[in-house]
């Protein structure tokens, strides 16, 4: 359920209105108008995670970053193990 | 874990009383429509041949047969037109027979209302689309349907190619090992369709790959390749084309997921909308069947010409069997490919 | 495509699988709540890379599957309308109510349109005034608060002929319902990651706790997927039950505060009955009194349907985790994705469907 | 009096921007619109042959290959249905080039909602048509179009045939002091389909002409008949069918009113409606273009067949000119036979 | 068929205009009142059959021809409204207001339908009851009963979704105006035998009378009008000018009762600009009061559109005889059946298109 | 103006109804139901002449016949002449 994709906020327009607040956001290549009002925080640049048509999250690129670098520890493991 | 579970009996196509648009939508719906419908009503030993034309004997020339119905939506999208596209697709058809096109034929069905503007940029790109392929629309017709009995424009072509080479390219022509080719990304006309249809409003630069891949096969022939198949990947996408060609031939095939050329965009826009690119809609790639021993000569070919710039080695044909076709990721796992039931619609949950 | 493309790496799958197996000394039953988890690890085959003791069993997460008959047969009812343009997800539109589906109802001339966001179907609402538009509002807490802005908007611009069908349902009720099953079989739960993007995850808590049953915020890609299944493998391992977030990036514990805010601003629980489950008390969104106007059953003065299911789908069990779709008799004979009989065929993420998608006839 | 009076320009085609019904209809508005649009946009020497299909030359073979799309409502109709009028248009075609028909194409446009059971009614009736003329469909295509998009059912047809004789059967084979002949009576196809319309409500009798003219084109070539010109009657009716060869070709025409054939319902159904049933639309008849000495021997010929019952002589070729067409009524009147605009409407007052 | 072919019959034609001939020692110009008389005339080449000396010309008796553009535009507004069925006879189709025609609104979406009876338009309306329906009510004394049929049935079966943008004219005012032209070139009149079947004749008594000019009832075959052009010479070579009856088989002198009663149950007499001439007291025919319900210039508040023509149509001057169509600058160059400029070029019963029809480019 | 055509009544209904008596009228082998209200006296067998979709008159044959005898004497005069 809740088919969401991150992009990434391209523009951001009516910043402060709590109903409307939307920018464009890129997902790769493709963009489209999302609303933002659900992620007030959120800046040009961020990633958000879209999800019908709505920005749900802000995306928390440490935390990201912090489980890639966890993952790879573990494939150290693997093939120190393997 | 094994949940192979075989089908026990085909469900009936009786269960829709009527024409949903999933009987359109190049999954299986339409198969079923096809092989329970309208094959065994036309049944004849060409229409067999399963393949993208018929290939006729007249008075000892070996022709090339084909017709098929443009009814996209948008008409003009970003690559092309629906008169490009109907000139494009046949042209496409008679050259997966290896065909050389000859002479092409349109019968427009206008809807009222339809600015007259706008039918001249069609009729001009359809003409500008067959003269570069050396062709001709030499045969024509033409009719109004009342506004909501149409939508602008729908256009149907037939074309005839002469073969003029000894070679049998077709369902047919398939053998056990046969490398499996394609000549190019995937994915770009549907997603370009997609992209300008109302209600979406994607900002893309992703273009439709509409093109004419007879000069492309020509080339090939030129070279000697010894093509044993050819097939245009049309509605269904990739996984269609390779899913008959796996069920008309008899033959189990395996795809590599990761060969298969998709651009960043193309892949975006899957994602928003929960599709699978490898059952979206294309009008100008191929997948091509031949021998492992020609695949050097034929990419050569291939990669030499704008059409065939990223073409791929993408899989390979296994043994005769049940026309499976499994799709191995980059875990080593292989899944079975499988038709979508009508179109893919748009998921949300 | 960026935080998409890194957590699917061929090499950490591998490394997490391993890691799996090295940790897991019993066999164990997990529960991905969510359908979309149950499409990525069958479209991935991920189960595939894990030891045969270790199953996975596909939950009710997925609104297509969940929405109940009766419901479906008032979004046919409203589709057939000649006043009415009618609203929905791409994937509802096959869902069977007790006689067809929404893409009969538009081959039989009815407008359906396929939307990607509810306020799509509220601009419709605006550029055709002369017509009655109504928005089939299925899905969890992720989906909630969009449908929520849309009526919020749709008040501001005084938009009257804008409604709702609403089929909202929320997650822990029904988790609750199926742990607290006599057969239950799961031992610990992959939490819906984008519920949780919405809601936080502080709801499942004292679920964890009373049922003794970890429960770990997962994520949709393979390396999300894996890192939650090792995550509950180490705390079944190590026997806590607590519920552990992984899917940081998305999910903090307490959720989409605004979000929250304007959900619960239009909407309030109710009991309702989940396609295949009995009447979950608080498990469904209801409109709130103050925005009854835009009820669609209201404003059409739809009556409840009498008709109950007489078809012999199983997917009640199937969405409970006590049937695997193989083992429905009518899998793959009778129940097709062109004919389902029950909604976990319909959905492209229902358990029955992701089976008959990438299982069939393995080769 | 004389009000013989010239037109001394051509009204522009630009003056509807949109596409309206009459664009067609069979009129001048059609002949408007493929003169000013169609045709420059294709121009090519096959096109100019302005017959009903194209002679081509393919490999040293001489082939026809024609193309129609087929829009009737209702689709069932006395007479026939929407697929034997799909398959017998191209048969015909075919044979007013004196080609013997070999290979079909059909390119189905479906409307969501069609039942699925007409579908099979109308595939079976194609077949049958197309095995009663030794031909077969060998290829084809299937398009689901969205509820409000279509009318139920579009098919388009094309088909290619070989012509085993040596005359040049079409417009350019017209010569001074022809005779003109008429394989049967006028007017039954627009008659049986206007009856079924809703909202008209008439009961009648009159069944669609609907057939296919290739076997009995078949018998002229076989008995020897050097045929000049082939026309079968479409929309526009006989008149639009004279006119088009009368200019196509240059010579001036005149047909004798009274030697036309009108069964009395088609007569009484016109008068109702206050249509001339020269320009009411027909399915399965044909004007035939030869020397006045050859004339008794075709007739010969057509009487002897179902669908030459009725042929008759009904008027001459004149002198080459400005392809005037006049019709030489029972007071010795000879009025000047004019395209309709664009559809006939019926008329009230 | 019946009463229609024996009255074609080329010898009875032949000997009539012998007979017509033999009669006529001086040059007479007659007009024919109807339309219908012109197309029969013109397609059939009576004309040519008459002595040279002996012109015809054809009169304002096509409603199609005569409606005024404002009418025309009110139809163009009603049909392109979403909520409306807009009903018409076939040849009103093609006529031109000041802008474009209901083909025109038709391809662009309008749901306009060609009926054949105003009884088809109230079906609609019955069939249709969440859509208006308005039925364009066109024509002489001889369709007006039939309109007035169709607002007292749906006056009885309480259809309140149909109403009428009525157009009715009447033929004695505009007779009376062409006679009393300074310029008129008239010696005696065929009059129109279908609207003579409903109203009878009496009221051209006094017109014959006073204008010094016969009136002969005609019917529509070629017997039948050289009947009538008999009669017409005979009386103009003897110095009388008398209403007779040519078209006995369906004209009585009081004409039809029941539908003069219903038509005047109905509609009153109203003063009416008719294309091409000025506005001529009591030559149209509007809705009484008590079916102002029914008048759809009422029921969709049109305004009085500000447009005139301005077009170099000259059927003002056809329409009153003075001007044949083929002396129009425009005739057969810029107006054309396909674009008419005017409404006689309009209806195939117009002067300019049976002209364009039939005689241009005799060969 | 008036398109009016005659045809022969093959059947009545509603006979005596004054808004909706309405029969089958044959015209040469085409059939339409028409509205006989304005020929209250016509019967079965009777012609009218139908003009959209009404009866507006009683076609009188005795006049008819009347009326071809009258020009077939004229053509005997015209053959005495010629
Ligand atoms: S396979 Fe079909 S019938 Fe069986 S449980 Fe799944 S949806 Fe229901
Ligand atoms: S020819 Fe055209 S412009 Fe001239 S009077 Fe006739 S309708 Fe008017
Ligand atoms: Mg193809
Ligand atoms: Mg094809
Ligand atoms: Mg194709
Ligand atoms: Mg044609
Ligand atoms: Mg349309
Ligand atoms: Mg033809
Ligand atoms: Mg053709
Ligand atoms: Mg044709
Ligand atoms: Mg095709
Ligand atoms: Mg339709």
């Amino acid at each position: 359920m809740c088919l969401a994709v991150p992009g990434q906020i391209l523009s951001i327009e009516q910043a402060d209105d709590p109903l409307l607040r939307s920018g464009r956001v890129d997902f790769g290549g493709v963009v489209k108008v999302v609303n933002l009002a659900y992620v007030p925080e959120a800046e040009i640049g961020d990633y958000v995670i879209v999800h019908a048509g709505f920005a749900i999250s802000r995306l928390d690129e440490a935390e990201a970053q912090a489980v890639l670098k966890e993952i790879a520890a573990l494939e150290d493991v693997s093939h120190e193990i393997s | 874990m094994s949940d192979d579970i075989r089908l026990i009996c085909p469900t009936p196509i009786g269960q829709y009383a009527q024409i949903v648009m999933g009987h359109g939508g190049g999954g299986r719906m339409m198969q079923q429509l096809l092989e329970r419908l309208v094959r065994p009503a036309f049944a004849n030993p060409h229409l067999d041949q399963r393949h993208d034309s018929a290939v006729l004997d007249v008075g000892g020339k070996r022709l090339a047969f084909t017709t098929d119905g443009y009814v996209v939506k948008p008409l003009f999208f970003p690559g092309g037109d629906i008169g490009k596209l109907a000139v494009c697709g046949t042209l496409n058809d008679l050259a997966m027979s290896g065909a050389k096109p000859l002479f092409l034929s349109a019968a427009l069905v206008i809807e009222e209302g339809f600015p007259v503007d706008d039918l001249a940029r069609v009729l001009a790109s359809m003409n500008a689309a067959a003269q570069a392929a050396g062709t001709a629309i030499v045969t024509g017709d033409t009719k109004v349907v009342e506004n909501g009995k149409g939508d602008g424009l729908y256009i149907a072509t037939s074309g005839i190619g002469l073969i003029e080479h000894d070679l049998q390219i077709g369902p047919a022509g398939i053998r056990e090992g046969d490398a499996i080719l394609l000549s190019g990304d995937i994915g770009r006309h549907g997603v370009a369709i997609i992209a300008e249809r109302e209600g979406l409003g994607f900002e893309t630069t992703v273009e439709s790959d509409c093109a004419d891949l007879s000069g492309l096969v020509g080339e090939l022939l030129k070279a000697g390749v010894e093509l044993h198949c050819l097939r245009d990947l049309t509605r269904g996408g990739l996984a269609a084309a390779v899913l008959e060609l796996a069920t008309d031939s008899g033959f189990d095939m395996e795809l590599n997921e990761d060969a298969i050329p998709v651009t960043p965009a193309v892949r975006g826009a899957c994602e928003i909308l929960g599709f699978d690119p490898l059952y979206v809609a294309n009008e100008g790639r191929m997948v091509l069947f031949m021998s492992a021993s020609v695949v050097d000569l034929a990419l050569d070919v291939l990669h030499a010409h704008p059409l065939g710039r990223d073409a791929a080695v993408i899989g390979q044909v296994g043994a005769a069997g049940e026309g499976r076709v499994g799709l191995r990721n980059a875990y080593g796992i292989v899944r079975v490919l499988d038709l979508p039931s009508g179109e893919q619609l748009p998921r949300i949950c | 495509m960026k935080y998409r493309d890194e957590y699917r790496d061929a090499a950490s799958v591998k490394a997490l699988a391993d890691a799996i197996a090295r940790r897991q000394t019993r066999p164990w039953t997990l529960m991905e709540v969510c359908g979309g988890q149950t499409h990525s690890i069958v479209k991935h085959g991920l189960d595939r890379l894990l030891p045969p003791s270790l199953s996975l069993i596909h939950g009710p997460g997925c609104p297509v599957c969940v929405t109940p008959e009766t419901i479906i047969d008032h979004a046919l009812e409203l589709a057939a309308r000649p006043d009415v343009i009618f609203c929905s997800f791409g994937d509802m539109l096959r869902v069977p109510g007790s006689k067809h589906d929404l893409l009969t109802v538009k081959a039989q001339g009815g407008d359906v349109r396929m939307v990607y966001s509810p306020l799509d179907a509220l601009n419709l609402a605006r550029e055709n005034p002369e017509r009655q538009v109504v928005f089939f509002a299925v899905g969890f807490e992720t989906t909630a608060p969009t449908t929520a802005m849309a009526v919020l908007q749709a008040q501001r611009f005084g938009v009257r002929n804008f409604s709702l069908l609403v089929a909202h349902v929320r997650v822990p009720p029904a988790v609750e319902t199926l742990l607290s099953a006599p057969d239950n079989r799961v031992d610990g739960l992959l939490a819906a990651g984008h519920v949780c993007a919405v809601m936080g995850y502080t709801e499942y808590e004292p679920i964890a706790a009373s049922f003794h049953a970890p429960i770990v915020v997962t994520g949709f890609e393979p390396l999300d997927i894996l890192r939650g299944v090792l995550s509950c493998v180490e705390q079944l391992e190590e026997g806590r039950s607590e519920v552990e977030n992984r899917y940081g990036r998305a999910v903090t514990r307490e959720g989409n505060r605004p979000a929250q805010a304007l959900m619960k601003q239009v909407f309030e629980p109710i009991t309702l009955s989940w396609r295949g489950l009995d009447a979950i008390a608080d498990s469904g969104l209801g409109l709130r009194p103050e925005f009854a106007d835009f009820d669609a059953v209201r404003r059409f003065r739809l009556s409840v349907p009498k008709t109950a299911t007489t078809r012999p789908c199983r997917s009640g069990e199937v969405l409970t985790g006590r049937l695997r779709p193989c083992e429905c008799p009518a899998f793959g004979t009778t129940c097709t994705p062109e004919h389902p009989l029950g909604a976990t065929m319909v959905s492209s993420e229902g358990a029955c469907a992701a089976y008959y998608r990438y299982r069939r006839n393995a080769a």
